[in-house]
């Protein structure tokens, strides 16, 4: 207990950090599940591609050995480009191949999520055999720097080395940290503004609680359905590239864990509720972290699911509630 | 109640108004702001067929949700057969002899026609997990008396060639009937049907008159929410009226007719229109 | 003819909903369609909208054949409907689904407030509950809710499905009041009606509707005099 | 994802396993008992006949036969849980862990209780681990309870790798096997090319439950399966069964309905973790070594797989969903790294062109038509 | 299938000898560079145009304990495999030891360090390294005496064999350790791990895991301006390591290892296997060598019968380009050392002989 108290801030501050990164993951469940009532089991691995490209992006330009502060930030807008782009498009794969057929069929929601999980393994196994899979058309060559060690970690070049800028009680704080921590919030609050106060935003609830009404109000289910899927993917390249700059390694498998934890964060918050999303995220990245100062870290997933469990007892619905909706009796 | 007998369960004479079954002491009920039920209070009496009218959000629906448990009444009581249903579960209420249907159809829809009806009849079964496992003889008994009263409640609503459809694909006003006989199949003292004439056609609302009377006749109380005002004044033995969730009027349906409250509130002066 | 139908044909699967029917809807025109449960009138409808595939036939709009065009187009050219079951977003404010109503609208802005006022003042009830959620209204209080976002979207051809459902004697003669008075600012609309009597007497030409197929048509006054008519929609006395 | 068996229902025209079953449905009783003892002993011969093309070239057909008996076997509680009762549940491997490392603790680690006690005590805790996990979570509905069993499968699987007394990641060897009683040899059938003949130097003692020869374990899982599916018919087919059908549909209803809905969702979920505890028993003694690994959160997601591939809802359904999930990685061994991958995609192809499953629930013929009607017309239809 | 026995009369054509370790998967790098070592003590053999050839089949455990009794299973069914280089880890070791003692198929680990591996009386049990109870002190003493320090946090990945190694660092460490932590295996963020240990204000950290996990605890302890020196066990002896927490952080790092340098190997193997695999010869590659050598030599000797490989290898007291190959009653080596290694300039070189 005296030792949770000492560390107060570091284990605030790395839980926040973390709760971050989860919270922007936990936005692509989130709002598929708030618009389709599915769970979106292949957004963990639309994240992992995300954070391929970042790496893929730096490795091919060739970042210099000491990049001004200039070169660093437009190194990092080329990461975050690649990564939001290549997300969202992994999103809108996803939406293509795994939903769009079993949608129109308004077919069980299990079998979207058996569909979803079938493009989990494909996206997860397509990363993890991009060396066998180029050796095939005899590529492995040429992509040598791309795709060797296709299971193993892959480094970020990250142009941005961690300083530690000033200290919170036993806790330094580096520029890392508060990059990400910003970043997470902006897109965060930006995020739940579009979608209470834009015209989309609005169209996106529609389709959420009454498809049917929504096309008789003239929204476009289809693209609704469409952009949903982006922005999510978009979030989630995003938190692939925070992700990277915090812990300088992806793998084939990255996601996996992350997403469960994310769609956990999801959950606590309340899940289809955007700002749930991020709440959750924090309340997971703290659980963890102040309960592995009190029980041992080997312990924090069980710390984690055990407050889920306990906080879905007293909340049925989530921390915030779920704010897409729900039917009268 | 016999279980033999199983679709009439009382023999009173079916006019006579018997011992009050189901009343409302005072009962008010509200969500945040909006106070739903105010103070209502009111009986139902054994055999008759009770109205219960009002405007648009007077608290029709409330006051069903409040007797069947759906909601907890924020002060007053409700109480069937003379002990309060307070606190009780929504199937415990069942149990003691309450079923209804719904404004928007609810039933099982991928379940057959029979079936619903069956699961209605288990509300006054208990076989569990042993009986049905070694087919205890107390299973095999529940089992074919669910079946003939199904057969027999399907057989009451001229249901019997849609018995192995499934729900959701019967047409609408086959569901409403079916609602109605799963209802009728819990057995119970008191069954409230809110709203079963909605989108039916003159003709169609003539026969839910002759089957709402068929059902009073078996010896069941009946509680009516109903817009329809031929269908109401025709069939009702008497009738409550809300309004704003207060209970502004009660009687026979010819007073109710020409009660100027009930006029100004809810029939609206023309009322050849408001048929 | 502002709206055209011609050779409709409509499936549930195997089951024939709709069989070869046609009919047409006059510019600033109400026309109803009659007929007993099952008969196919909202399947009709929601053909109409888009909200179900055609199997065979034709649907035309203002000149333009819409029969394969997806439904929220067909409200951008102008048809709107209140919906059987009323549809609301449940977890949506009255407010919100009033402006929802108004979505696909490019002016909006402007639009919207005078909409509204005109809403509120023929529903007073849907002021008072603003900010309630639409879900947890009673039922004829979603009507009104359904009817007056319709209202919003200023469609030019509006479709009620059974808009007096659930709703209180009291209310059903103003629904019909409301109706002629939007049919009198230049609003054609399609109604389908289990209260024939009422909807026979507001519309200009009614259809009559049996297991999917036009058995008869005619001006509403004509069919309401017709004696095979009164006796099977209409109920006579009781 | 509120309530796993949507409205709509479609699966396609003249689906043959279907059809197949309609076929046998409508012979006479005598031949259908005949056909159905003649099945059940082809069954238990399957791993001696090594029938060519069925039993897979990389690997032993007694050890996969065995495999897929138990998935056959958890996809067989998992529907009770998913299929009739509609609870959605992503932590069934905690049951399994929990009947598993019954008989490994208990077994081996602790105490040398003998394995034919074990099983059943097995399938005990495990039911007992299911009413304690149920009763406070069963008021949980839809999505919620899925990340709450989620949540309850990695607190068992991450307590296991942490409790030294359970043998943490190391895990826990010398699980004890069944007796064996050794009476006689039976040989297998070797094939050379479509030409059977009889193998007397290969046999399978009859019943020595060894390392080497899976055959028993699969006899033993095969008879357990028996045993399940003749109760679980009888369950469904009772009041029981009817409860949790009407509570998957509409839970407020059947409540109103004198549905005790969550007394039936506890007995559903307890049903589940008795037959998940056992076959996770079964697998910790055919396995000998068990340890945390052997219950990581894919293994639920797979276990669902075969429920949901098969027809959530339907015994044979799941059954074949089950044999689909575990037998088909197997085929696929000479694919070798891109095992996986096929899989994926098999996966997202049976979702999207059997989306009720391969052999869905059973529904009228009428309310089938209509919906395989309705999925081709909209196929149809210009929408977009 | 059943019965095991071969007919040893005459002479088969072609034999097999399994390699079992992971070759995908988080440590795959490990097992990777094992099984190079065993391919080129057989490939040499095949070259000579042997009466019997050798073919090394692959049993790809992925490192993961659940799969090996399963592929185990597989190896023994397959009556032509008459020897099995690996287990590489211990926990797979564990797992899948028991089947192969039962069908009598001797295993040759060139890495599996678990001491408690050899105490079960496994019959067919032999290693060609010493075990954790050799290497688990040789680095307490590296971290006591080279790099004297006082303040020692212990951290380990609750593996058989890293849990085991660390235990016995921390039991050797005694009253230096002022901390211990476990993390879990594909574990990425080890932010509680890395507040602990720098509140402890450690000077040295040991680890006990493979090198997956380790790198990206260094990265994060660096980033977060810690430190204390890095010490790791065998399994974190890998570029991957390297890879996965940058040359910056990794630099310095200290690994302990029961294997020779392999330049340091005897007779041509460093340069042998350069020319085979256009590569420096990795973590236990030599010792692969090795342990390969036993069971090419049962061949050579008509030795091609299971039970005749455990004899032969029981027996066997040849030396290897390790070390002199021979094993106690128990299947340990009877001749061992440790080195330490260190990471200098992005790469893992030789540090010194801990004695
Ligand atoms: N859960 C709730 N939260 C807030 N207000 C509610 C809720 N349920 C009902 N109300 C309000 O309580 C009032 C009474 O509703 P109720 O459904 O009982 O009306 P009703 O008499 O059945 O009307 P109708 O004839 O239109 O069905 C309505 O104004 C409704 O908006
Ligand atoms: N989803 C569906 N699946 C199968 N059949 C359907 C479906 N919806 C409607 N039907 C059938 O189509 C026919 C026409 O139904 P429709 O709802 O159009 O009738 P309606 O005239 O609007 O009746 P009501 O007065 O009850 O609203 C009916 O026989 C009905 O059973
Ligand atoms: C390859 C080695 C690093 C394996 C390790 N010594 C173990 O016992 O698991
Ligand atoms: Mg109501
Ligand atoms: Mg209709």
């Amino acid at each position: 207990m005296s030792y949770l108290i000492h560390n107060f801030a570091a284990l605030t501050g790395t839980g926040l950090i973390k709760g971050a990164v989860y919270g922007l993951v936990a936005l692509g469940y989130t709002l598929v599940y708030g618009v389709l009532r599915l769970i979106n089991f292949a957004h963990s691995e639309v994240f992992m591609w995300g954070s391929f490209a970042a790496v893929w992006a730096l490795a091919a330009i060739g970042a210099g050995p000491n990049p001004s502060p200039l070169e660093i930030a437009l190194l990092l807008l080329v990461a975050l480009v690649a990564a939001t782009a290549v997300s969202g498009a992994t999103a809108l794969v996803v939406e293509r191949v795994a939903y769009r057929r079993l949608i129109r069929l308004k077919a069980p929601p299990l079998t979207a999520l058996i569909s979803a999980i079938g493009m989990s393994f494909v996206l997860g196994e397509i990363m993890g055999l991009r060396d066998k899979i180029t050796g095939w058309v005899g590529l492995d060559g040429t992509l040598h720097l791309y795709v060797s060690g296709a299971r193993d970690n892959t480094r970020f070049a990250n142009p941005l080395q961690s300083r530690i800028l000033f200290n919170i009680g036993n806790y330094g704080v580096s520029n890392i940290d508060l990059l990400v921590l910003g970043c997470a919030l902006v897109m965060m609050v930006a995020l739940d503004q579009f979608i209470r106060r834009s015209r989309l935003g609005r169209g996106i609830r529609a389709v959420a609680q009454d498809s049917d009404a929504a096309a008789l109000m003239g929204v476009n289910k289809q693209q609704v359905i469409r952009v949903t899927f982006l922005i999510g993917g978009v979030m989630a390249g995003a938190a692939a590239l925070l992700y990277l700059m915090k812990f300088g390694v992806t793998r084939w498998n990255a996601g996996f864990l992350l997403g469960v934890k994310a769609f956990t964060a999801a959950v606590l918050g309340g899940i289809g509720n955007v700002r749930g999303a991020l709440l959750g995220g924090f309340v997971l990245g703290l659980a963890e972290n102040y309960g592995s100062a009190i029980v041992g870290s080997q312990w924090q997933d069980v710390v984690a699911f055990v407050l889920l469990i306990v906080i879905l007892l007293f909340r049925p619905t989530g921390l915030l509630g779920e704010s897409l909706g729900r039917a009268r009796a | 109640m016999s279980d033999t007998q199983t679709t009439q369960p009382a023999a009173t004479p079916p006019t006579a108004a018997g011992d009050v079954l189901l009343s409302l002491d005072d009962v008010t009920l509200r969500f945040g702001g909006v106070v739903a039920l105010d103070g209502v209070s009111f009986d139902i009496r054994r055999g008759e067929i009770l109205g219960l009218i009002g405007p648009n959000g007077a608290g029709k629906t409330t006051c069903f949700n409040a007797m069947t448990g759906v909601y907890q009444v924020t002060s007053g009581q409700v109480s069937f057969n003379g002990s309060s249903l307070a606190g009780l579960h929504k199937f415990a209420i069942t149990k003691l002899g309450i079923a209804r249907t719904f404004q928007n159809i609810r039933l099982f829809g991928n379940m057959t026609a029979l079936e619903n009806i069956l699961v209605g009849a288990d509300a006054q079964h208990s076989t569990g997990l042993f009986s049905s496992l070694f087919k205890l003889p107390k299973h095999r008994r529940e089992e074919t008396e669910g079946h003939d009263k199904a057969r027999e409640l399907l057989k009451f609503m001229g249901l019997s060639k849609r018995a192995d459809e499934l729900a959701r694909n019967l047409p609408y006003g086959d569901q409403r009937r079916l609602e109605i006989a799963r209802a009728l199949a819990t057995n119970p003292q008191l069954l409230c049907l809110d709203e079963p004439a909605a989108g039916f056609n003159p003709a169609e609302k003539r026969d839910l008159m002759d089957l709402i009377r068929r059902i009073r006749d078996q010896g069941y109380t009946v509680l009516l929410i109903e817009h329809d005002m031929r269908l109401v004044m025709g069939v009702t033995d008497r009738i409550v009226v809300l309004e704003f969730g207060r209970k502004i009027a009660e009687g026979l349906p010819a007073e109710i007719r020409d009660n100027p409250a009930v006029i100004a509130a809810y029939l609206g002066v023309d009322e050849e229109d408001a048929s | 003819m502002l709206l055209e139908v011609e050779g409709l044909c409509v499936n549930y699967g195997r089951i024939e909903a709709i069989r070869d029917i046609s009919f047409g809807v006059p510019e600033n025109s109400v026309v109803t369609l009659i007929g007993a449960n099952g008969a196919g009138k909202t399947t009709t409808m929601k053909t109409v909208s888009g909200l179900h595939p055609v199997r065979a036939g034709k649907i035309v709009f203002d000149g333009e054949d819409i029969t394969n065009m997806a439904a929220h187009k067909r409200v951008e050219l102008g048809i709107g409907q209140a919906p059987e079951g009323r549809g609301v977003f449940p977890g949506m404010s009255v407010m919100e689904n009033l402006e929802m109503g108004a979505y696909f609208r490019k002016d909006r802005k402007v639009t919207v407030p005078k909409d509204l006022e005109r809403v509120f003042t023929l529903f007073p009830r849907l002021k008072e509950r603003a900010s309630q959620a639409a879900g947890t209204m009673s039922g004829g209080e979603q009507q009104m809710l359904a009817i007056g976002r319709a209202l919003m979207g200023r469609p030019k051809l509006l479709l009620l499905d059974e808009p007096s459902m659930g709703l209180a004697p009291k209310l059903i003669a103003q629904i019909f009041a409301i109706i002629r008075e939007i049919h009198g600012q230049g609003v054609t609309i399609l109604l389908v009606e289990q209260n024939a009597a009422q909807a026979l007497k507001t519309a200009d030409h009614a259809y009559i509707l049996e297991t999917g197929e036009i058995v008869r048509d005619g001006s509403g006054s004509d069919l309401a005099a017709d004696d095979s008519i009164r006796a099977a929609y209409l109920g006579g006395d009781v | 994802m509120t309530s796993p068996t949507a409205t709509a229902g479609k699966s396609r025209s003249r689906n043959p396993l279907v059809t197949v079953a309609d076929v046998i449905r409508r012979q006479p009783k005598p031949v259908r008992v005949l056909l159905g003892a003649l099945f059940v002993v082809l069954l238990y011969l399957l791993p001696l006949l090594n029938p060519p093309l069925i039993s897979p070239s990389q690997s032993d057909f007694g050890a996969v036969l065995f495999n897929v008996s138990t998935y056959v076997l958890v996809a067989l509680g998992l529907n009770i849980v998913l299929g009739y009762a509609g609870l959605l549940d992503l932590g069934y491997v905690g049951f399994y862990a929990i009947g598993a490392y019954t008989v490994a603790v208990l077994g081996s680690l602790h105490a040398h209780v003998p394995l034919l006690l074990l099983l059943p005590l097995a399938a005990l805790v495990a039911t007992v681990s299911g009413v304690l996990l149920g009763a406070p979570t069963l008021r949980v509905r839809g999505d919620y309870l899925a990340i709450v069993t989620l949540g309850f499968g990695e607190i068992i699987r991450l307590t296991a790798v942490n409790l030294q007394w359970v043998g943490a990641a190391a895990g826990i060897s010398n699980v004890p096997r069944p007796p064996s009683v050794e009476i006689f040899k039976l040989p297998h059938v070797s094939w050379n090319g479509f030409v059977a003949t009889i193998d007397l130097d290969n046999t399978t003692t009859f019943i020595k439950f060894g390392v080497l020869d899976q055959i028993p374990y699969y006899w033993l899982a095969l008879t357990v399966i028996f045993i399940i599916l003749a109760g679980e018919k009888r369950l469904v087919q009772s009041r029981v069964g009817r409860a949790w059908e009407a509570t998957r549909e509409d839970e407020d209803a059947a409540e109103l309905m004198g549905v005790p809905t969550f007394k039936f969702k506890l007995l559903a979920f307890s049903c589940g973790a008795f037959i998940g505890g056992l076959s996770g028993g079964l697998f910790a003694t055919r396995q000998a070594f068990i340890n945390p690994e052997s219950f990581p959160l894919l293994l639920s997601i797979l276990f669902l797989a075969a429920v949901v591939v098969g027809g959530a809802g339907n015994r044979w359904g799941v059954i074949v969903g089950a044999i689909i999930v575990s037998y088909l990685p197997e085929i696929f061994r000479p694919f070798a790294d891109y095992r996986v991958l096929v899989f994926g995609i098999l996966l997202i192809v049976l979702a999207n062109f059997r989306p009720q499953g391969l052999l869905p629930p059973k529904r009228t013929v009428r309310a089938r038509q209509v919906d395989e009607e309705l999925e081709e017309l909209e196929e149809g239809a210009a929408h977009v | 299938g059943t019965s095991d026995d071969n007919d040893a009369s005459s002479a088969p054509t072609e034999v097999k000898v399994g390699f079992f370790g992971a070759l995908t998967g988080d440590a795959a790098n490990l097992g990777q560079n094992i099984k190079k070592g065993a391919q080129l003590a057989i490939d040499q053999y095949n070259a000579t145009n042997p009466k019997t050839k050798i073919t090394l089949v692959d049993y790809d455990s992925q490192g993961n304990p659940d799969q090996a009794p399963g592929l185990a299973k597989k190896a023994i069914d397959d009556k032509a495999v008459i020897g099995i280089v690996g287990p590489a880890f211990s926990g797979e070791s564990k797992a899948a030891d028991p089947l192969f003692n039962e069908a009598g198929l001797v295993t040759i680990s060139a890495s599996a360090t678990n001491p408690a591996l050899s105490t079960n009386g496994w019959k067919t049990f032999f290693r060609v390294l010493g075990n954790d109870a050799s290497q688990g002190p040789a680095a307490a003493k590296y971290i006591s005496d080279v790099l004297t320090a006082k303040k020692v946090v212990v951290v380990d990945d609750a593996s058989e064999y890293g849990k085991g190694l660390a235990d016995i660092v921390k039991g050797d460490l005694g009253s230096t350790v002022v901390a211990t932590d476990t993390i879990q295996q594909k574990q990425t963020d080890f932010g509680p791990t890395v507040t602990k240990i720098k509140s402890a204000n450690a000077d040295a950290v040991f680890f006990g895991g493979y090198y997956a996990e380790a790198g990206l605890l260094k990265k994060q302890m660096t980033d977060a301006g810690i430190n204390a020196k890095f010490v790791v066990g065998d399994g974190v002896k890998d570029d991957g390591f390297i890879t996965a927490a940058g040359a910056k952080a990794a630099e310095g790092t200290i690994m302990t290892c029961p294997c020779l340098p392999p330049d340091k190997a005897g007779g041509t193997f460093y340069t042998d296997y350069k020319k085979a695999f256009n590569a420096d010869p990795a973590t236990y590659g030599a010792e692969a060598y090795d342990a390969a050598t036993i069971i090419i030599s049962a061949v050579k000797a008509g030795k091609t019968s299971r039970a005749d490989v455990v004899a032969f290898t029981k027996a066997y007291d040849q030396p290897g380009v390790t070390k002199q190959l021979k094993f106690d009653d128990k299947g340990e080596p009877t001749n061992v050392t440790v080195w330490a290694y260190k990471v200098e300039g992005g790469k893992i070189v030789p540090d010194q002989e801990v004695k």
